[in-house]
Parts: structure tokens; C-alpha cells; sequence
């Protein structure tokens, strides 16, 4: 059998994920300047949530997936309003804000622990009978259809926005000189609060995808979040498209690397390609 | 005879000439100003000259021999040269003290490892500190000094380091008259001292009373240069300076 | 010297903390007691990866317990347990047992679950002469460790053995193993490994860690190399799930081989019909005709309100405590003697069939093979 | 007693490790998320080379220590090149790795069996068996290693750490090759970090690869924050308090599966409320 086009095909769906991921990061990233780490746990939040609307409720998909994405944007938002915005005023160093999101992933992470317990759990209804669609001769699953479609359209979406709108303009001016917009007359408090709504909806969206796709569990959050910030850096932190190349970047190197050396390598693989575009290209693919 | 020569001199940001094939020479004992509107290269050109960063093109040449096109930051010691920063670089959370004691001490990793400040250093500390009016500060975090105090502070710190070559980027900005004096007063001292020193300034009556060169700035160009006084009063030179 | 003020408070701070604590802690030391309840310690992971395994040892455990103090205790005193969790590693694992063994001063510990936590206590245990009893670690490494440790759940060793003899009878040659980073399914690998290409086989394999939810590539992988089957390998049945339906989504149909806590997971092979359909695994023992073992299902049922879970690991845990019940009886509340006393076990009669000890602290007798058919877990027979 | 006689052997273990910690976050203020791997290694190299080769525990100890030192050279080489978030990011990126080998090497390391059966010390016919005596041994180096953290603090060489902390540029026109200064310090805290490990490992006499993971890494810098940045005393009190407190929550009567995961919710909060209220931790001098 001829496992190229699987392998290509998996790397294509790990690199949607990681782009749809990198996508919200890089947004939030770009506009405030520090890593925030707890990214990564608002993401699992709006898994959960979809798990507990859908599987312990019983509320339809097109109820639980939406209600799932705005509990994480929510989330992402009262994250900012109650602790990121209080340190930025303070002017805090950005390890102090990267410390501070740290102790928020690692809070939460174990408050789902709490609620949910820690073990792994699925989203999708049933654990087999999924449509399946052949490709050459690899193959692949609905959710996994849509998986891929989702990161073209979050990608779209997030540069029709950014682009066009009149919020993109000023998303673009805060990023650049946060004390410039003030100047000009933006909002940028108001500004930044959306930007950490539909960067954290974003994750939530992504995370709630691989629910469906594999599972969810309350760790889950740290891996996501890595994923995210390596593809960003690799793809070139701050530059919101880059963050996608980047992302491909990585689901191609991880499943070729299990493919030529071995499964077990494939999280130090993934950070072996941060340190060397770290070292070798810290600007990432494209520069901002 | 030039203390430090640039041939060539070339820097680009992002394809913007910060610097652009600048040729200057700076004399031994003497007080040399630079000056030009912002962001004409002022600030860049010390910056060069220190190793902060690199050189993009063209060589700079000390005391007539050494040539360079590449040099380390923590090399430009080694030359005899020092400097103070636009936006003042003090070490924030460290007393005033320690300030001034950190550009005393042993450079090597190991040297420094088994050396403890010596009553020598301490004497060297108090001197300069005492000389700027900061030694009953000295037990404070430098992070808490006024704007004026801080540069000061940064006088101190080069005064200690007994640099021949001084590059001081803009020490008259911002400090009340008596603080003032004080900076004036110790320029020239030091070049009664024979020291070299390089002014970046935009006070120009600073600059006339104190330079005895001066070179003229924009675009990363050289405009003009000569005595203070001719090139002053040059028409280009003026309207360079108050823009458009 | 102002400044010096809070430095000196800190350390009167760290002081107090240090003498607090030691006071709370020798105060609640306590010598063993002659009447009064018997304190049993337990270590199982409560928290964690095990935490699967570890819920329902602890029911069964406390079922057992009951039993026990409903039928007049151990010579008219009852037992009760001193819970702490080992969280299935090493380092939980001897904080635990050194609290059991110092703090609480027991005489014999019931744990851990995970092979992990059971090695790190055992020096522990012997040091603070302190019998201690797995009813669920199922490591190698554990056999003759120490003559305080003894267990009545098989080395892993006859588990790997048993599974690589049926796939070599099956005529298959190359058998993938897509095996989780953990001791327990290294174990088993290791153990399958050694008896198959010693009867002539080879294995080809992909390892994974803990947490990791996509599979496909390697899966793929393995798939390539055409092997006769495929041994799905982990720690505990959700992944074995993910890894399944993976196979599945790649339209791989190979006959599949899986770790003793798939087939022992009613749950698991229930739920998930379609996945493991024809799956051979093995399993220790489970007797469904043994009354003692039919008596558990009930009782815990009734009790619980589900199904055992991991029935292999609940006959083992429950004649653990009947076990430790009958030592007590005979040699007295005494680490180092009930450690001696366990060697004599032989054929006794529990849950989880005769029980025999043997000298090297393992329990004699091994696994049975079993099939999924239909949703659920038969004996297998050729 | 023998249970409070355990607790201080843990508290000197940690405490070991916070102080070399200190000196990579609090003096030369790289915020360092790797200190398991270091601290995993001198566990490793202690318990292979005693159990395989019959080694003396000091001997081991020694040879742990230039093991991890060595490495710690290869690594703060290129770590070096990093500044503010992104060496925090690249160091988690090494503890991965290192974590990864520990896993999968496993004809040395044994992988995820871990070793047991490692020997408690003994020199001269005077073995440490016992834990009191190992708790005097365990005292002594916390006490060894205070003392060097304390000499290199005072002097020159620690006020130039110090100095690059604040403004790394600026110390290194005044004639400082900062990367040499942030090696050495590095490499001698790895040293010491292994001394931790070598203890360890002794102690339980029995590791395995979860130990070392980034959450333990992020439990030291939380212990080194939580004590005080570049405070050799904090670093102590951290270490005391961080490794007493959930012991104590044992005792409080938790439930044990809920206690665990209140204690990462404890740990993530205290790291939220020191960064926005207490930057410099408990007795620390330095702010980050």
C-alpha cells in the first residue's frame, strides 16, 4: 500500500488544526504583545461546554457547537477584563503577563479536571459509523471534511475582517502603536476586548474540533496551546497569515517525522522545529 | 590625529538609509557634536560605533590602525570607548551603587567570580557619585531616581569606567539649569582631562559654547561640518533643522 | 538595618511552618492500638491517568471491608482504611507510603494499583516493616523485590506469553504493535515480544505518548508494513478506543489483539460494538461460574448501581481483603509476620479462583485467552 | 517523626532546586521552564550508573552533575541566543525533549518502567539508609549549595548577573561578554540542579520519566516565585511552603481525587494573584 497521500492527508488535517489555533493566537498576539498561555485552556472550556450542552443535555449540534464557541470567546474576554487589562495598566513586563497566564492555564485546566474529571471523552455521537470518503488512496472522515473547510473559512473570515472593516483598520493601528491609536482617537481597551473574544472563540472553535474528531480532556489545553504558538512563531509571530504556512508547516514535518523516525518523537520533533527557527529564522516564514 | 574614523559608514532599516556611506572623523581631545533633526542617524551612528548594533556596510577605523567592519558590544571597552543611551539604560533594579560598582569590577567570568568590590572600587564609587551629588542615594534602586537624577547617574557611570572616548547621546535634554551645570562642567573637565568626547545634542547654544567640531546630520548624510560657529549659521544647515 | 525587617519575618514565618507542622504531624503519629478499629492502608491513583482504575478499587475495597465488619470484623474488631493517593508514578507513590507507614503506622498496605507506585513503596514498606499487598501491579520488575511484597494478580509476563502463543498458532508472522509509553504496555509488549520471535514471529512497532489523540500516521505507518495483525496496546481502554476507530476512519480491517483492560471493560467492549468485534485479548481468569466472583458482580451492582468495571483487577482486589482478613486471624496485626505468612497461601479459594503465592511473592497461575463477540467478552477456545 | 523526617528530605530536595532555579530567574532574570529536565537528568545518570555499574552514590552524584553540566553547555549555547518570552518558550521546548529521550531511549533509561532498585548512599562503611542520616546528608548539600548560591550573589560576578537582567546591552558595552556570564551560570545551576536529582533518585529509589515533565518544571518556578527572586532564603521558604502545603491538605480531609486538582488550582491562582500583586514574591528583591 502506498502510505504517501494518507500521510499527506493527515498532515493537511493536523496542519487545519493547528492553523484554525494559530489563527486566534496570532490575532491576540499581534494585538497585545505577550504570550498568553492560557489560551490554550480557553480553548478545552468550549469543548466542554459543547460536551455538556450536547452529551449531558442532550441539546441539538447547531445549539451546543455555537454555544460552545461564545463560552470560550466569553471566557477569553473576562480573562482580559479581570486580569490582563489590570497587569497591561500596571504596566507590567510581558514574563509577568506570561507568568500570570500560565498560573490562569494551569487553574482552569484542573477546575475542568474538577467538574468533568480528568478522563477522555468524544464529542461525536457514536464512535464509528462516521462517513468516510476515499482520496487516491488515503482516506478520510466527514469531520475531518470539515475540519479542513473550517480553516479556510476562519482564515477568510479573520482577513475579510481584518482587511476590509473598519475594526480591522483599528485592530492593525493597535497592534502597530497602542499609544498612537489611543492618540488618534481608538477605543484600543474596547478594541483589545473583541480581540481576545474572537481570538479565544477561535480556539474554542478549534478545540471543539478535535473533539469531534479524536476526543477532549481537560490536559489537552497545553498541547493545543503549543501547537499553536510554534506554528505562529515558525509561520512568524504577529503576522496573522503566517501563523497558517507555519501551521502546515508542522502537521507536515510531525507526520512525515512519525512516518521516517518514530511516533514516540513526535513532541520533540514539534519543538525541535521551534528552536531551530528560533535560532536559524527567528522572524518565522514571513515577517510581520 | 582621529581617535575614530568611519569609512563609509552604511546602515539600512528595512531598506530606509539610516546611514548612509558616512565618512567622519572624531580628534583626540577634543569635544566633537553631532547634530541633525530626528532621525538623522545621530543615534544610529553612536549605536555603530558601539556595537549595538551591526554594521551594514563600509569600516570604522580607531586610534588610525584598528579597522573594523564588525564589532562586538562588549569589545568597544577594549578601545577605551564608552557611552550613555538617548533613553537612559540604567540598571533598573539595582541600588545607585551597584550602578556605578558594576562597571568597576573584574570583566572576566571567573576573575569576577572570586573578587568582591574592594575598598579601591568603593573609593572609585563614592568619587564619582560624590561628583554628580548622587553618593547619599547610593543605597537606592536607580529606578527611583528622577528623570535628572538618572542621568546624572548615567555621567557617573561612564565617569567611573575612565573611558579616553566618551559618546554621549543627548546629555542636556530635559535637566533643570543647576543639573545642567553640573554636566557642562563635567564635560569640560574631562576635556581638560584630554578625553574625547562625542555629543549627539540639540542645544545649541550647548553645542557652540562646548564643541570645538561639529559635524551636521540628515537623512544619514553629512550636511555640513566645520567649527561650530560657521556651520551654525550655514542657511542649508538651518533650514534642515527647522524641517520641510 | 531597616531593610533586614522582612527578611526576619520571613523566616520566622518558615520557622513556625516547620514547628506547626511538625506538631500537627507527630501529634496525629499514633502507636499501634491493640483494640479498636485495624487500620489497613491503601495506596491507589484517585487523580491522574489511573484514576480509572483506581475509583472502582476503591469501591470494591470498601465492599469488601463492609462485608467484613457486617460479619464481626477480624476477631471482633473492625477494619478501616486509610486512603492515599499514589496517582500511578513513583514519586506519589512513596510520599504516600511513607505517610501510611510512618504517620499512620499501619501494619500491611493494599496497593498500589499501578506497578509504579508499588515499586516506589516497596523500599518504603521494608523499611518501616510493613507488609505490602497488589492486587493490581502487574510488572516484571516486581517479582522477588522484596520479602514484604507479595501480590495476587499476575506478572504481566504470562499475559504477553499467552497472546503470542495464540498469534503464532493463528499462522501469523509479523504482528504490529502500536503500543502507549508506560510501563504497563511496554510490559506487556516486551513480554510478547520475547515469546514471539522466540517461537519464530516478528513484531514491528510504534510508540506514542500519554495524551496524544491523533494516531493516524502512525497507524498508517504500520499499516504499510502489512503485518497478519495489529496489537492495540495502552494504558487504559479510552485510548485503545481512539486508536480503534483510527483504524476504522482508515479503512483497516487487520484482526486485532488488546491489552487485558479492553476485554476486561464491559463498558468499553459494549459501547464500542463495531470496534473491537473479534478482538482476542487476555485476560486473568475470570471465572463467571465461581460463585465467590458472581457474589462480587452482585454486591457491587447492588451497591454501585453499575457494572464491575475491570473485573480481572476487581476478583483480585476483593480476595485481597479477605486475604488480609485471614492473615490478621492467624499470624496477628504484624507487618513483617503477615509478609512471612503470605508465602504460605496456597489454593485458596477466592473470587479470582485458588490462589497460591509463591516464594518469590507473585501469584502462580496466569491468563485465560478471551474473544469479543458481539459486544461482549467470551472465553476463547480453539 | 519518620513522616516529618520524609516531608524535610522532599523540602531539601526542592529547595535545591529552587536555589539553583533562582539563580537562572531571579539573578539573571530568564524566565527558565526546564528545570525538571536537569533535575531528571541527575536522577537518571545517578540511578544508571549505580545500578548498572555498581558506582558509589558521591561518585554518581559527581558524575550526574558534569553529566548535566555538560548538556546544560550545549543547551544554554543556543537558549542563550533567546531573550524574554522566547527563551521561556524554548527552554519548555527542552524540557520536552529531554523528557522525550528519557521515554524513549529505552535501552539506557528503560523508558517508561523506570529504574528501580537504585541504592541508598553510603562512604566509608556509613550508610545513609536510614532517613534521618539521609536527611543530614540531604541537609548538608542544601546547605553547600546555599553557601555557593550566597558566594556567587555577593560577588562581582553576581552583581554583573544582575546587571544583565536589567539591561543586557548596556552591560555588555561596559566591557561584559554577557553570553559567558549567563553560560557559566547556567551550566552551574544544572550542576546543582542534578544534585537534586541524584538525591532523589537515591531516596525513592525508584524514577521514572513522568517526574520530569514541564508541569514540574513549572512547580519549581512557581516555588522560586513564590519565595522571592533572587532571594538564596526565599528560594528556601518557597520550597518549604510549596511541598509542606498539599501534605497538610492531606490531613485537612479533602477528598483525595478533588485535593490533587485543587492543589494545581491553588498553585495556578497563586501564581495569578503574586504576578498582580506580589511580582517579587514573598522575601524577593527583584520584580520581573
Amino acid at each position: 500500500m502506498d502510505i504517501l497521500p494518507q500521510l499527506i492527508l493527515n498532515s493537511l488535517i493536523a496542519g487545519s488544526i493547528y492553523a484554525i489555533l494559530a489563527l486566534g493566537f496570532n490575532l491576540i498576539f499581534s494585538t497585545v504583545n505577550f504570550f498568553d498561555l492560557s489560551y490554550g485552556a480557553v480553548a478545552v472550556i468550549g469543548a466542554y461546554a459543547v460536551f455538556y450542552f450536547s452529551k449531558l443535555l442532550g441539546w441539538p449540534l447547531f445549539v451546543a457547537v455555537p454555544l460552545g464557541v461564545l463560552i470560550s470567546g466569553t471566557i477569553g474576554f473576562l480573562l482580559y477584563t479581570s486580569v490582563y487589562r489590570r497587569l497591561r495598566m500596571r504596566r507590567s513586563s510581558n514574563t509577568v503577563l506570561l507568568v500570570a497566564s500560565l498560573g490562569v492555564l494551569t487553574a482552569l485546566q484542573a477546575l475542568l479536571a474538577i467538574f468533568f474529571s480528568s478522563q477522555f471523552q468524544t464529542l461525536s455521537a457514536t464512535s464509528s459509523g462516521e462517513r468516510l470518503f476515499s482520496l487516491f488512496s488515503g482516506s478520510i472522515t466527514e469531520t475531518q471534511v470539515i475540519i479542513l473547510l473550517t480553516a479556510v473559512a476562519v482564515l477568510l473570515g479573520l482577513a475579510f475582517v481584518l482587511k476590509l472593516t473598519l475594526f480591522g483598520k483599528a485592530v492593525k493601528a493597535v497592534g502597530d502603536d497602542e499609544e498612537v491609536a489611543k492618540i488618534v482617537g481608538i477605543n484600543t481597551d474596547k478594541i483589545i476586548g473583541k480581540v481576545f473574544f474572537i481570538g479565544s472563540a477561535i480556539a474554542g472553535l478549534a478545540a471543539i474540533l478535535v473533539g469531534f474528531d479524536t476526543g477532549i480532556e481537560p490536559i489537552m489545553g497545553l498541547p493545543l496551546l503549543l501547537k499553536g504558538v510554534i506554528a505562529s512563531i515558525v509561520g512568524g509571530i504577529g503576522n496573522v497569515y503566517g501563523g497558517v504556512a507555519g501551521a502546515f508547516l508542522l502537521g507536515f514535518v510531525e507526520n512525515f517525522g512519525i512516518w521516517k523516525i518514530s511516533g514516540e518523537w513526535k513532541d520533540a520533533i514539534a519543538f525541535a522545529v521551534l528552536i531551530l527557527f528560533l535560532v536559524f529564522r527567528p522572524q518565522g516564514i514571513f515577517k510581520k | 590625529m582621529p581617535i575614530i574614523e568611519t569609512k563609509h559608514l552604511y546602515k539600512h532599516f528595512d531598506g530606509v538609509r539610516a546611514v548612509d556611506h558616512l565618512s567622519v572623523a572624531f580628534e583626540k581631545g577634543q569635544i566633537t557634536s553631532v547634530v541633525g533633526p530626528n532621525g538623522s542617524g545621530k543615534s544610529t551612528l553612536v549605536n555603530l560605533l558601539t556595537g549595538m548594533i551591526p554594521v551594514d556596510g563600509g569600516e570604522i577605523v580607531v586610534a588610525g590602525s584598528v579597522r573594523f567592519t564588525k564589532i562586538k558590544s562588549h569589545e568597544v571597552k577594549d578601545y577605551g570607548i564608552t557611552r550613555t543611551f538617548q533613553d537612559v539604560r540604567l540598571f533598573e533594579q539595582m541600588p545607585v551603587l551597584d550602578n556605578v560598582l558594576v562597571v568597576l569590577t573584574e570583566r572576566g567570568v571567573f576573575a569576577s567570580l572570586f573578587e568582591k568590590h574592594s575598598p579601591y572600587h568603593l573609593e572609585k564609587a563614592e568619587e564619582v557619585l560624590r561628583r554628580v551629588g548622587l553618593w547619599g542615594k547610593r543605597h537606592e534602586l536607580a529606578l527611583g531616581l528622577s528623570y535628572g537624577q538618572r542621568k546624572l547617574l548615567e555621567i557617573a557611570r561612564v565617569l567611573a569606567t575612565d573611558a579616553d572616548t566618551i559618546l554621549l547621546d543627548e546629555p542636556f535634554a530635559g535637566l533643570f539649569p543647576e543639573m545642567l551645570k553640573v554636566v557642562v562642567d563635567i564635560c569640560k573637565e574631562l576635556k581638560v582631562k584630554g578625553k574625547t568626547l562625542i555629543l549627539i545634542e540639540h542645544n545649541m547654544d550647548l553645542i557652540r559654547e562646548l564643541s570645538d567640531h561639529i559635524y551636521v546630520l540628515d537623512a544619514g548624510k553629512l550636511l555640513a561640518e566645520g567649527k561650530p560657529q560657521s556651520v551654525l549659521a550655514r542657511r542649508d544647515v538651518i533650514e534642515a533643522y527647522l524641517g520641510e | 538595618m531597616e531593610d533586614n525587617k522582612p527578611k526576619i519575618l520571613s523566616w520566622v514565618i518558615l520557622l513556625a511552618v516547620i514547628i506547626v507542622g511538625g506538631f500537627f504531624f507527630a501529634r496525629t503519629a499514633k502507636a499501634p492500638e491493640v483494640a479498636g478499629p485495624i487500620s489497613l492502608g491503601v495506596i491507589l491513583p484517585l487523580t491522574g491517568d489511573g484514576a480509572v482504575y483506581g475509583e472502582p478499587a476503591l469501591n470494591v475495597y470498601q465492599l469488601a471491608v463492609d462485608e467484613i465488619n457486617k460479619s464481626g470484623g477480624v476477631g471482633g474488631r473492625d477494619l478501616v482504611l486509610v486512603v492515599e493517593d499514589g496517582k500511578c508514578n513513583g514519586k506519589d507513590g512513596a510520599n504516600a507510603a511513607q505517610k501510611l507507614v510512618n504517620v499512620d503506622k499501619v501494619q500491611i498496605i493494599i496497593g498500589g494499583i499501578c506497578s509504579s507506585e508499588s515499586l516506589a513503596a516497596v523500599p518504603i514498606a521494608e523499611a518501616g516493616k510493613v507488609a505490602l499487598f497488589s492486587p493490581g501491579a502487574s510488572s516484571p520488575d516486581l517479582t522477588g523485590r522484596s520479602p514484604y511484597f507479595f501480590r495476587d494478580y499476575p506478572s504481566d509476563a504470562s499475559q504477553g506469553r499467552v497472546l503470542a502463543e495464540l498469534a503464532y498458532k493463528k499462522g501469523w508472522r509479523t504482528v504490529a504493535f502500536i503500543q502507549e509509553s508506560l510501563d504497563y504496555p511496554l510490559g506487556i509488549f516486551k513480554a510478547f515480544d520475547a515469546r514471539f520471535s522466540e517461537l519464530g514471529g516478528k513484531t514491528v512497532k510504534e510508540e506514542f505518548p500519554t495524551g496524544a489523540s491523533d494516531f493516524r500516521s502512525s497507524i498508517a505507518k504500520l499499516q504499510s508494513q502489512k503485518p497478519d495483525a495489529l496489537f492495540v496496546d495502552t494504558q487504559a481502554p479510552a485510548a485503545s478506543v481512539r486508536i480503534a476507530k483510527q483504524v476504522k476512519e482508515l479503512k483497516w480491517n487487520p484482526p486485532l489483539l488488546v491489552a487485558d483492560i479492553v476485554v476486561g471493560d464491559p463498558k468499553t467492549v459494549s459501547e464500542n460494538k463495531a470496534l473491537f468485534e473479534g478482538a482476542f485479548g487476555a485476560e486473568f481468569g475470570v471465572d463467571p461460574n465461581n460463585p465467590k466472583f458472581q457474589h462480587l458482580l452482585e454486591s457491587y451492582k447492588q451497591k454501585y448501581n453499575a457494572e464491575l468495571p475491570y473485573q480481572a483487577y476487581g476478583q483480585t482486589e476483593y480476595d485481597a481483603l479477605y486475604l488480609v482478613k485471614e492473615g490478621i486471624a492467624a499470624v496477628g496485626l504484624d507487618g513483617q509476620k503477615l509478609a512471612a505468612w503470605s508465602r504460605t497461601i496456597k489454593d485458596w479459594d477466592g473470587a479470582s479462583g485458588q490462589v497460591t503465592i509463591e516464594a518469590t511473592g507473585d501469584r502462580a497461575s496466569g491468563h485465560v485467552l478471551k474473544i469479543v463477540k458481539d459486544g461482549k467478552t467470551e472465553l476463547y477456545t480453539e | 517523626m519518620p513522616y516529618v523526617i520524609h516531608l524535610l528530605i522532599m523540602v531539601s530536595i526542592y529547595s535545591i532546586l529552587a536555589l539553583s532555579l533562582n539563580l537562572v530567574v531571579g539573578f539573571t532574570g530568564l524566565v527558565f521552564v526546564a528545570a525538571a529536565a536537569f533535575f531528571g537528568i541527575g536522577a537518571y545518570v545517578t540511578a544508571i550508573v549505580m545500578t548498572s555499574f555498581g558506582f558509589n552514590f558521591f561518585l554518581a552524584c559527581i558524575v550526574g552533575a558534569l553529566f548535566s553540566a555538560l548538556i546544560a553547555f550545549a543547551i544554554g549555547a543556543v537558549l542563550s541566543k533567546f531573550r524574554g518570552d522566547y527563551y521561556t518558550l524554548a527552554s519548555v521546548g527542552f524540557n520536552i525533549i529531554i523528557y522525550s529521550v528519557f521515554l524513549n531511549w529505552q535501552t539506557v533509561t528503560r523508558g517508561p518502567l523506570g529504574i528501580p532498585g537504585i541504592p541508598r548512599p553510603s562512604i566509608f562503611g556509613l550508610s545513609f539508609s536510614d532517613n534521618f542520616s539521609f536527611l543530614i546528608l540531604a541537609s548538608l548539600l542544601v546547605i553547600l549549595v546555599f553557601l555557593a548560591c550566597r558566594f556567587i550573589e555577593q560577588s562581582s560576578f553576581g552583581r554583573v548577573l544582575r546587571a544583565i537582567r536589567e539591561d543586557e546591552k548596556a552591560v555588555s558595552v561596559f566591557g561584559y561578554e554577557v553570553l559567558y556570564f549567563k553560560l557559566a551560570t547556567f551550566v552551574v545551576a544544572a550542576a546543582f540542579s542534578a544534585f537534586a536529582g541524584s538525591l532523589y533518585a537515591s531516596y525513592i529509589t525508584f524514577i521514572d520519566p513522568s517526574t520530569f515533565f514541564v508541569n514540574e518544571s513549572i512547580f519549581i518556578l512557581a516555588v522560586v516565585i513564590l519565595g522571592g527572586l533572587a532571594s538564596n532564603r526565599g528560594a528556601v521558604l518557597g520550597a518549604a511552603v510549596l511541598v509542606l502545603l498539599p501534605e497538610a491538605l492531606r490531613f485537612v480531609g479533602f477528598p483525595p481525587d478533588i485535593a490533587a486538582q485543587m492543589r494545581q488550582v491553588v498553585y495556578g491562582l497563586l501564581l495569578v494573584i503574586l504576578m498582580m500583586y506580589r511580582p517579587q514574591g514573598l522575601m524577593g528583591e527583584y520584580k520581573l
